[in-house]
């Protein structure tokens, strides 16, 4: 792993834009293409790539399987989370016209969090998928 | 134009969907290596997307992200239902081969044929 | 939360289980997650079927947007009738699970064999709840992936490869699936059910109706194991660990005949499908063939589990026989032998998966000598086997007397005669195993068998009960099914009346 | 223009899949997958789905490739020749194929804006989101809000598959798999198998 000193650096230098691009990808998806899925998986890459060249010890030291783990229901909850919430306010699930007095400002809130969760089960999976697929080798 | 030309035209996107998700169809359906017959399903259900999609577009629209400056818009309905398709593709790609790489841990191979051929399936 | 929140309650506390029990690392603590969430389905969906008696139609706007702009769940008579079957027979055998599950997945694991069970039975209440064609794609997925995932925890190793060819068959089929719908989808504009049928209404015949026809009826057929579609189902059964076994065999073809009846009969309608097309010749012959054919192969099994699926092939050939006929009798016999084939298998299924509990084999030789060492166990055996021969006094005959009656109204007495004689091949394969079991000296293999613990004996006389119960008691089965069959025949004008575009809950 | 970008990058796709089903090296198989998925992607930007694009970019191209080539390296690259003969395959194929012409040529041609989709229930999401959501992405308020349930649904499908291939492949791999004598019995089954059909043949051209 010495010689591609380029390829790590390269990386090194890549990884915050990644993740800058995955989060404006997650928060602008309700002005331009985008949302939850997609920066999952931008995530989910950054992992990946940071795991081809530093090895699949160095990712799992930084983003532990456990973690990975213990996202890939977290984000369900979050959506469904949202649901039951506007089922005890009085509306229908996922109605998401009772989180605010005004109504697209609830619409606005709803779609964030929802999407939020997209984020954390979409990225939660991907990793974890690429972990058990690259960790079987050995 | 030339009536032939635009008949082409207006069925092409159809001609061209029908014949990938037909190969497609005959890559699950013939070959035995249990990758191959993966990658077949994914374009399978690639081209599905396709047919979903291709209905959806005004000639001269934009896309559906609302703006001033136009007035024609693509139909988005089409584009969120082949999200959640894509989605679902991937996951059932990622499922297949998690079995895939167990069925050659427990048999040697992922050829289908093979372990026909050693009689203990019928 | 009131009582109107019930459709919706219905998908998402299966859902909120199974997220639970993916955090749970103990399986006992999963299975009671299980237990709680899975008992409390049928009395939601009993609830709901007494509404839909009382009121009619439930219509619950998911979102708040009103159908055909939001996702629409509905509940009526026939899909009422299905969500209490699929709930019940699930909430009878759970407790079933735990012993069984514990013996035979890795303790590792079987935390999360309970998300993929939940799952399993949160996609089929949404298929069978929910009014968008879309919709039903969506939840089908949920189904099928965490089925293909629980047949593959099966011990053998040909368990992975059955796992395999199901996931490579049903992609097919879901994928079938949304051509249809799609085609629906540019022809009308919607994918609300209701909507789409008042449409197709409107546009009378035309080939792309025709194309998605035939693409929804391959698609679901596959997912039903309609007969030479089958070929994923014995591997499936006979290798998935015996609770996911008795799960399925109970449930998941049940969901895809109901999804074919929807289809066929509420969002086509009964002139299109039967008039214009010949859906029901086609039907009919191959429900014939999978009766006739599926049973002549089970006769030739060695395991028991690869028998009873091959029989539930042919079995779910009367179900597609009573959807072909299109009378009101045969449509009553296919709908109630829904009912009455999944509490049998479900009970044959845990007969065997007790028998495997302690014997850790279901070769039919194996089973030599059984009938005096697990006497119980076996007399469900038998109970239920005659239902499935359809002998009179089982629940079984109820099912068979309806199509025989919906085939004579047709005048189709060679119809009856098939059903007689493929009754004849069932009595030869399930005799075969009685005989074996009660008439054979026991194996060395058997010294250890006895009763299984109450747990699994429980669920197992209850069904037992219910066969025979459902075998007399026929108002309640067949009654309701036979209003549920007028309804779909009727269903012309009845769709009139709600119209959804624009109209509220 | 659009209409001629389109049948470029449409006719590109049918050249990739003959060149998918004809590969016989799974490597290359996987990187034409790959390329196919790109060259959809760039058929959904001109047919306006962005979103989609951007979807099936990065989960086709990226995600899926990714984890073929993981397969590939755990298993195996070469496809061999099948034992039968995909007369089968052929006819259920060109079955489906004419069911899809008969049925999809009666409906309506390319990008006319009066097709039914576009009258009926898109129309509100786009003449009502300013009201309604107030997100100018029409996608992702039909997405998310409109139909947000589905999305529900298809993170479930995520999370599923996740649990399912953690259930699969988490832990170490079972005691005995994968021996050399397994590949041994499975070269041999092959190899018996093509005597049988080549005996099979031999006796069909002597009679």
């Amino acid at each position: 792993m010495k010689m591609d000193l380029i390829l790590r650096i390269t990386t090194k230098l890549l990884i915050p834009f990644m993740l800058l691009f995955a989060l404006y990808v997650q928060f602008h998806g309700d002005y331009g293409p985008g949302g939850g899925f997609q920066a999952g998986v931008i995530t989910a890459a950054m992992v990946i790539l940071y795991a081809l060249i530093f090895g699949l010890k160095a990712a799992q030291r930084v983003v532990p399987v456990s973690v990975v783990q213990f996202m890939v229901p977290l984000g369900v909850l979050v959506y469904t989370g949202v649901g039951v919430y506007t089922m005890f306010k009085g509306g229908e699930f996922l109605n998401y016209n009772l989180l605010g007095h005004d109504r697209v400002h609830a619409q606005e809130w709803g779609i964030l969090l929802v999407e939020i969760g997209v984020y954390i089960t979409v990225s939660g999976t991907m990793t974890a998928i690429f972990y058990m697929f690259a960790g079987r080798g050995r | 134009m030339n009536p032939f030309i635009h008949e082409l035209i207006a069925h092409y996107n159809q001609w061209i969907t029908i014949f990938l998700m037909v190969s497609g169809l005959y890559i699950v359906i013939a070959k035995d290596n249990m990758v191959k017959k993966l990658v077949g399903l994914s374009l399978f259900q690639t081209s599905v997307y396709l047919l979903y999609i291709s209905p959806g577009k005004i000639l001269g629209g934009t896309p559906p992200i609302m703006d001033p400056k136009f007035s024609v818009y693509s139909n988005p309905l089409p584009h969120v239902l082949i999200l959640t398709a894509i989605v679902v593709g991937v996951a059932t790609l990622a499922l297949g081969l998690a079995l895939v790489v167990r069925i050659n841990e427990a048999y040697g191979t992922i050829e289908e044929d093979e372990i026909f051929a050693r009689g203990e399936e019928e | 939360m009131s009582s109107s929140q019930l459709p919706a309650l219905q998908v998402v506390l299966p859902l909120l289980g199974a997220v639970i029990c993916a955090f749970l690392r103990r399986g006992t603590l999963a299975w009671g997650v299980a237990l709680c969430v899975t008992w409390t389905m049928p009395v939601i969906a009993l609830s709901m079927l007494w509404q839909v008696l009382a009121t009619g139609p439930i219509s619950y706007a998911m979102g708040g947007w009103a159908p055909p702009w939001g996702i629409e769940y509905r509940v009526d008579m026939l899909s009422g009738f299905v969500l209490f079957l699929v709930s019940g027979v699930a909430a009878v055998i759970i407790p079933f699970a735990r012993k069984s599950i514990a013996t035979e997945i890795d303790s590792t694991r079987q935390a999360w064999f309970y998300t993929m069970y939940l799952l399993s039975l949160c996609g089929l209440l949404g298929i069978t709840i929910t009014g968008d064609a879309f919709n039903v794609f969506v939840f089908l997925e949920i189904s099928s992936l965490s089925t293909y995932v629980m047949i593959a925890l099966g011990r053998d190793r040909r368990a992975l490869l059955a796992a395999y060819q199901y996931l490579i068959v049903g992609t097919i089929g879901a994928t079938f699936y949304v051509l249809g719908v799609g085609i629906l989808y540019s022809l009308t504009g919607s994918l609300n059910m209701v909507d789409i049928s008042s449409r197709l209404g409107e546009l009378g015949f035309q080939p792309p109706v025709l194309a998605a026809v035939a693409f929804l009826f391959v698609g679901i057929s596959l997912k039903l194991a309609l007969f030479p579609l089958h070929s994923w189902l014995p591997g499936a059964y006979a290798y998935a660990p015996s609770f996911a076994t008795a799960f399925l065999a109970a449930s998941a073809t049940k969901v895809a005949v109901y999804l074919l009846v929807r289809y066929f009969f509420s969002v086509f309608s009964v002139s299109q499908i039967f008039e214009g097309l010949p859906v029901s010749e086609i039907l009919i012959v191959l429900s014939v063939a999978g009766m006739i054919g599926a049973s002549l192969v089970a006769v030739f099994q060695e395991d028991v589990k690869r028998m009873l699926a091959y029989s539930s092939v042919a079995q779910i050939g009367y179900m597609t026989l009573g959807i072909g006929l299109a009378n009101k009798q045969g449509l009553t016999g296919g709908i109630v032998h829904l009912f009455n084939h999944a509490i049998t298998k479900a009970a044959l299924f845990l007969a065997v998966g007790a028998i495997v509990y302690r014997m850790k084999t279901c070769k039919i030789d194996d089973f030599a000598g059984l009938g005096r060492r697990m006497p119980l166990t076996m007399g469900v055996f038998v109970l239920a086997g005659l239902s499935i021969i359809g002998t009179p006094g089982t629940a079984g005959f109820v099912s068979k007397w309806f199509l025989a009656v919906g085939a004579l109204e047709e005048g189709w007495w060679w119809l009856v005669a098939i059903v007689m004689v493929s009754s004849l091949i069932s009595v030869v394969y399930i005799g075969r195993v009685i005989e074996i079991a009660w008439f054979r000296e026991a194996k060395p293999i058997a010294d250890n068998a006895r009763e299984p613990p109450a747990s699994m004996l429980l669920p197992m006389l209850f069904l037992a009960g219910c066969v025979v119960y459902f075998g007399f008691a026929t108002s309640m089965s067949a009654g309701y099914a036979s209003k549920a069959a007028a309804h779909l025949l009727g269903a012309e004008q009845a769709i009139e009346v709600p119209a959804a575009a624009g109209t509220k809950q | 223009m659009e209409a001629l970008i389109n049948m470029v990058l449409l006719t590109l796709l049918a050249i990739v899949t003959i060149g998918v089903i004809r590969m016989k090296n799974l490597f290359a198989v996987v990187i034409l997958s790959g390329i196919y998925s790109f060259l959809m992607a760039s058929v959904f930007i001109v047919l306006d789905a962005i979103d989609v694009a951007m979807t099936e970019a990065s989960v086709g191209a990226g995600i899926s490739t990714v984890l073929l080539l993981g397969t590939l390296y755990l298993t195996k690259s070469e496809e061999t020749e099948p034992l039968h003969k995909p007369y089968v395959a052929l006819f259920l194929a060109a079955v489906t194929a004419g069911a899809l012409i008969y049925g999809t040529l009666g409906l309506p041609p390319f990008g006319a804006p009066d097709a039914p989709i576009h009258l009926h229930v898109a129309n509100r999401y786009i003449e009502n989101w300013k009201e309604e959501t107030g997100v100018p992405n029409v996608v992702t308020s039909v997405l998310a809000s409109y139909r947000g349930f589905d999305t529900l649904g298809e993170t479930a499908v995520i999370f599923t598959a996740g649990i399912g291939v953690l259930l699969l492949l988490k832990g170490r791999k079972s005691p005995g798999a994968e021996t050399p004598d397994m590949q041994a019995e499975a070269v041999a089954a092959r190899a018996a198998a093509r005597e049988a059909e080549a005996e099979a043949d031999a006796e069909d051209n002597l009679s």
